[in-house]
């Protein structure tokens, strides 16, 4: 390999530099909505398919837009929303079996939602009620995972697993392209590639890890780094959901017949801020989100379905409904979320017991239990009681962040 | 003070303080995620980027291994690198290249090299966050011989231990007691501080000494003050540094008022607390009227936002360990 | 024991265990660097991988994060995967998945998942090695909840202990004291163990209690017995579990002796010791006669080897502060 | 990207298949001693260079020698042999400048030797008197990192530096075919592809990480993960000191004039033993050894020299002699190395003092003196005076483990 030949050439920047008929980028929509061909990836859906994925797309953005109010009303402590991601995480999602296994980040929540993940369960750990706390057996779905990249190590693992049992199922990782600089996800790559697990590397290149370009974590497009670790990779537009959803199902298939792992980059964009704790305009221009709001993927496949007169008044119509309804569900079940019980501080810790626990737990009950009669003056701010005292908590985890800075802490 | 001081936040302080190594001191370099223009998660770093640029305030790539493995290879270059970590939960990954290379490549050099980094790290509760947000991890360094650990407690301090932690040679861990950034206090720029490691007694008392460090000086001062209420005189001790620690204080401290109480967010199982109760025990074994008790989180993962006001050691947990300490 | 026990030494010990946790549990997978045909740096996997194939007995990339993250979607996947770290400085490049992902994901899923893997680390000093080979960072793990952590002293605790890890659902961090990986000792391998987490008495005393786990369970031994000759009847305890600590063995036994030293290879500051002694304080305040003393590495890093024989508490350290706590 | 055409391929192991003339092995010196050219690497050496750097191997190869025997002879607790290694240090170290900054693992003895690193300053942690210790600046070598991958951050750091100072001198960061799969190293190409920092990564692929193969690490050759982080890579005949001497030199150069990091992968074989300790017939085919041997960097020169008429008999009796004194400097150095000071153990654990560091010092000083006068039968074991605990801790470090698995257990 000589220098010259792989010398490495910073990507560009900006806008025009960036579309989807860039080489190597797999589309099948464009963004004006017009259906293309691509020699590699093919795709054959039927009307009914493809208002599906609208349906999918369309309801997970409100269900996000949903959870975004929710939080500035004091309902969640923060939100991480996708929108702009729709397409990428509703095309894969949607290219999964259900005995597939999937590892999100914690932003998944279109990729949850294809996986009849319950909206509100998603919710519990941004209101601060657990931290996560679903089944992850239920619908294969891993829990949300907060530390960078760790998620991949455990999709690499569950699909040596599958391998061992001789089973056809396949596992994918999400993972941001800020995530890419993670030790753990090349440790990843390494042990899926290795063992010849079948696991998909799925990132989400939204092009921002909270203010830091991806030219911060790469100086090449992330796609590239499979190669190098000795499977494929490929750069699907992540604003296209056929693109997506073709692309996604080739590398689980890749991965189900044997050939090992597969990196998929959807290139998207994060439309929102990191999180409801984020600012955006302090490090990015808007011109850069309205340029990507040209290539929404949601409009776009609804300038398709309109154009081919695959949906009517009747389907719009009542998916509004629809949406509305999911809203509705989503906000009364928030704001009925029961706050945990003080004791459940302890609960869980540990699946075989642990003295100390037992002891603590004991402890803190019993002191807890001396306030039932007395404490005087000692007691006059904020005595723990469970009821008096879950309110209080509840007041920490939406209200005690008067300004932006604090609100800035709640979570990265 | 007086004339030279001004009222600030600790987050402001810190700022503060960052700006005048810069300026004082072209190796300062000041390196993490998202402390360029954004001026970090809770803005530390605002405006540094700005009026220093890039060269001297690094956006890293999200790797804190890498973050903290470069940030060694800048100081052996001779930098003083300041990194920050964005929360107390994610500074795991660079655990290795903490206490395997940063903290031994001194003594494995027998002294020919110096390792001067500044790992400032927001850590504790208290702010409705979600998981590995309100973390207190501090004795996971304090073990590991090699590193200094401190903690400020008010922005005075916040201001002048950072300084004094980015001219010390050796690499300090530097604790930030993140439900602390926001509230005030008299900053003076120009004052000569005190030794970086010196406990320092913040409220004097008769009865019975708190000790305490970051987050929770401000509610063994609250205690104390509800305490005084039932006429209780307690001593309140601001720790400020875990490694080494003032034990010379502590002990002064406590031969005087014969019992201690040891507060601190991170569990008492390991805690800070077990280290000051054993060694002070030790100490001043005839003077203690009662045994040193602990106040601290509890051996579990730290709960949800909505649990945490009950998880987290306050006011009322501290009078009950004075009242199990005074009853002995 | 007799009919069915048979001498061995600890090495050995694990290694029947670790044949026998193969051969009665087809989920039972040991993954790590060199575990395959070269039968461990240590040999503990000696044969595993000829007769169980590298489906079950794999040979990992050198990568600690890696091992430790796969074995964790391994137990999600079903499987008991047990992970050999080859020397205790380098388990750190795992730290991150094992505090952050080991040991709180049964916590995260509110217990509808379940984490059985075992890490096991040989630990400790004494071997001539060079740096990096005779750490002793079990606090480290023992103060972070979710986790586990034990040590056995003895072959046969090693052959049952090991059994009852990988047996546990909940993660062990497993510390094999490599200087007494050629120790023999008794295995029964038919005997009923006694619970992972308790402390046993291995020697009845009346004048002071010597704690001690792991490797410096036989220096208590020695120093018991050499302390007999000078009339001074010590009782020991093998701790056995640091996470959970059986404290209600401890205070028993100081109870009776009213005098306790807790002994450890790893440092004194923020070690083991000093969550004993504030512990016990506190449990036992007026039945002491002597502080509770610690007697443990100092705070430096580990010396070479030519220095380790004086930096490892042995015989007359412990010695010396038996006469301490006597002079109480 | 396409699926097929970056589907990944297992390398194929065994002797027939590992030659020079593989595609994309620079070469310039063939195991039978030919001079070869190749198309983007070229070297022109004179006769006395050319001798010199045949010097410089041989000598380090004596100097290996003489180590494993004095670990034999319990001198020194451990030794990690570089044997078959000597052209691939040898040439990679002749191509740095001065004021260049290297990196290296815990073998790279043949490094330290073209940086005039006293071979003696090398064993004093392998006998267990220090951790490193010699001053890293004197030389711009830095210490023996045993953990792996480590340094190759430090080395990125160091070059972020260098880059920040407007220098124009590189590093070299040295690691193991192992070591590739550690984040660390990754992490190491990530930053130094987005500073655009001056360091190569200098791996040497001696195809065994202890008992694994490489294919434990990867299934694609090493140097091509460079590419998938934006940077070049290249392998080079790791047995060809001319080749390795410019494909070195090319690759600092590249990195000093501001083009970034490089990855130069060096394709060699390890002769030995992973260290004194192990014992590579549990694990490996004595063939594929034999079969290196052919190869050997040393005598592939030699024949070069020979057939070139470079070198005549009283320069290989010069050698001769230079190496027996090399050899004799060595021994008489390391049975002369002292013990250190007890009180050593105290030193240098801060730059800046430490209460607790000055206390315990001041404790087992006190304890120690106390041994001064008596102690009675208690202090029978190993009583703790300076000298005669010296001894012990010698008697530790080199001959407490009796069998094979206690010796195993030295190091790795
Ligand atoms: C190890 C670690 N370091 C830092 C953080 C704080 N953090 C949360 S999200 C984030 C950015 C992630 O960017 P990317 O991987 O691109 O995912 P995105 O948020 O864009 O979906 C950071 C730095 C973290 N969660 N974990
Ligand atoms: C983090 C870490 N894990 C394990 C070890 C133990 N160990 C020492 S050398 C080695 C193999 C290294 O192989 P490679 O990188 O190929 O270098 P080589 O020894 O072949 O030169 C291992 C596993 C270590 N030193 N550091
Ligand atoms: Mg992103
Ligand atoms: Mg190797």
């Amino acid at each position: 390999m000589s220098v010259k030949s792989t010398a490495a050439r910073r990507t560009t920047r900006g806008g025009a530099k960036r579309r989807g008929d860039e080489p190597g980028l797999v589309q099948l929509l464009t963004p004006e909505g017009e259906r293309v061909e691509h020699s590699e990836y093919s795709i054959d859906l039927t009307p009914e398919e493809l208002r599906g994925l609208y349906r999918d797309m369309v309801l997970t953005r409100r269900f996000d837009a949903e959870a975004i109010t929710l939080q500035r009303q004091g309902e969640l402590g923060l939100w991480a929303s996708l929108l702009g991601q729709e397409a990428a995480q509703i095309g894969s999602g949607r290219a999964t079996r259900p005995d597939d296994y999937i590892f999100p980040t914690y932003r998944e929540h279109g990729v949850a939602w294809t996986r009849d993940v319950d909206p509100l369960n998603l919710l519990g750990m941004f209101r601060g009620v657990n931290n996560g706390g679903w089944d992850p057996n239920e619908n294969n779905f891993h829990l949300y995972t907060i530390v960078i990249g760790s998620q991949t190590l455990h999709a690499a693992g569950y699909a040596m697993g599958i391998a061992k049992d001789g089973a056809d199922a396949a596992v994918i990782a999400y993972f941001g392209d800020g995530a890419s600089s993670q030790g753990d996800v090349a440790e990843a790559f390494t042990f899926a590639a290795v063992y010849n697990a079948p696991v998909v590397f799925f990132c989400q290149n939204n092009q921002w890890a909270i203010s830091e370009p991806t030219e911060k974590q790469s100086r090449v497009p992330i796609y590239q780094r499979a190669a190098g670790y000795g499977f494929p990779g490929v750069r699907v537009d992540g604003n296209d959901v056929l693109a997506v959803l073709a692309v996604t199902r080739a590398a689980l298939e890749h991965a189900r017949s044997g050939q090992g792992p597969m990196l998929v980059e959807a290139f998207t964009y994060r439309m929102g801020a990191h999180t409801t704790t984020d600012d955006p305009t302090r490090y990015r221009d808007d011109d850069e989100r309205v340029e990507w709001a040209s290539k929404d993927p949601i409009a776009r496949l609804r300038t398709y379905l309109d154009q081919q007169g695959l949906a009517d008044e009747d389907f719009y119509a009542g998916l509004g409904t629809e949406a509305d309804a999911l809203a509705k569900r989503v906000r009364d079940g928030v704001r009925n979320m029961r706050n945990p019980e003080t004791m459940a501080i302890f609960d869980h810790a540990y699946a075989d017991g642990h003295a100390l626990v037992d002891e603590e737990r004991a402890q803190f009950a019993a002191y807890l239990d001396s306030f039932a009669d007395s404490r005087g003056e000692g007691a006059a701010n904020g005595s723990p009681t469970t009821d008096s005292a879950a309110d209080s908590a509840a007041g920490s985890a939406t209200g005690t962040a008067t300004d932006s800075a604090a609100g800035a802490g709640k979570g990265h | 003070m007086s004339e030279t001081a001004t009222t600030m936040a600790m987050s402001k302080a810190l700022n503060q303080s960052l700006r005048k190594a810069l300026e004082s001191d072209p190796k300062v370099l000041i390196m993490g995620e998202d402390v360029g223009k954004l001026g970090g998660v809770f803005r530390i770093t605002d405006g540094l980027y700005k009026d220093f640029g890039e060269d001297r305030v690094i956006d890293t790539p999200l790797a804190e291994s890498g973050i903290v493995g470069t940030a060694i290879g800048l100081a052996l270059r001779g930098y003083r690198p300041v990194v920050e970590i964005q929360f107390d939960g994610f500074v795991f990954p660079a655990y290795d290249q903490i206490v395997t290379q940063l903290a031994k490549m001194h003594a494995r050099a027998l002294g020919k090299i110096k390792l001067p980094v500044v790992i400032r790290i927001p850590y504790g509760g208290g702010i409705g966050a979600v998981e590995h947000h309100s973390e207190s991890p501090e004795t996971l360094f304090a073990h590991v011989a090699g590193l200094k650990v401190v903690s400020p407690a008010n922005p005075s301090d916040a201001y002048w231990m950072l300084q004094q932690a980015i001219e010390c040679d050796d690499p300090v861990i530097f604790f930030e007691p993140k439900r602390r950034y926001w509230d005030k206090g008299q900053v003076d720029v120009e004052s000569v501080p005190g030794d970086l490691h010196k406990a320092v007694v913040v409220k004097q008392g008769a009865d019975l000494t708190l000790a305490a460090y970051g987050p929770m000086v401000k509610v063994c001062l609250e205690a104390a003050a509800a305490a005084a209420n039932e006429g209780r005189d307690l001593e309140v001790l601001d720790l400020r540094s875990l490694s080494p620690i003032d034990f010379d204080t502590i002990q002064t401290s406590v031969e005087k008022t014969r019992r201690l109480v040891v507060v601190h967010e991170a569990p008492v199982f390991y805690g800070a607390g077990a280290e000051i109760a054993a060694r002070i025990t030790e100490r001043s074994f005839y003077h203690l009227e009662a045994p040193v008790l602990r106040v601290g989180g509890f051996h579990a993962p730290y709960p949800p936002a909505r649990l945490e006001d009950e998880y987290l050691p306050g006011l009322d947990r501290v009078l009950d360990s004075v009242d199990r300490a005074l009853a002995f």
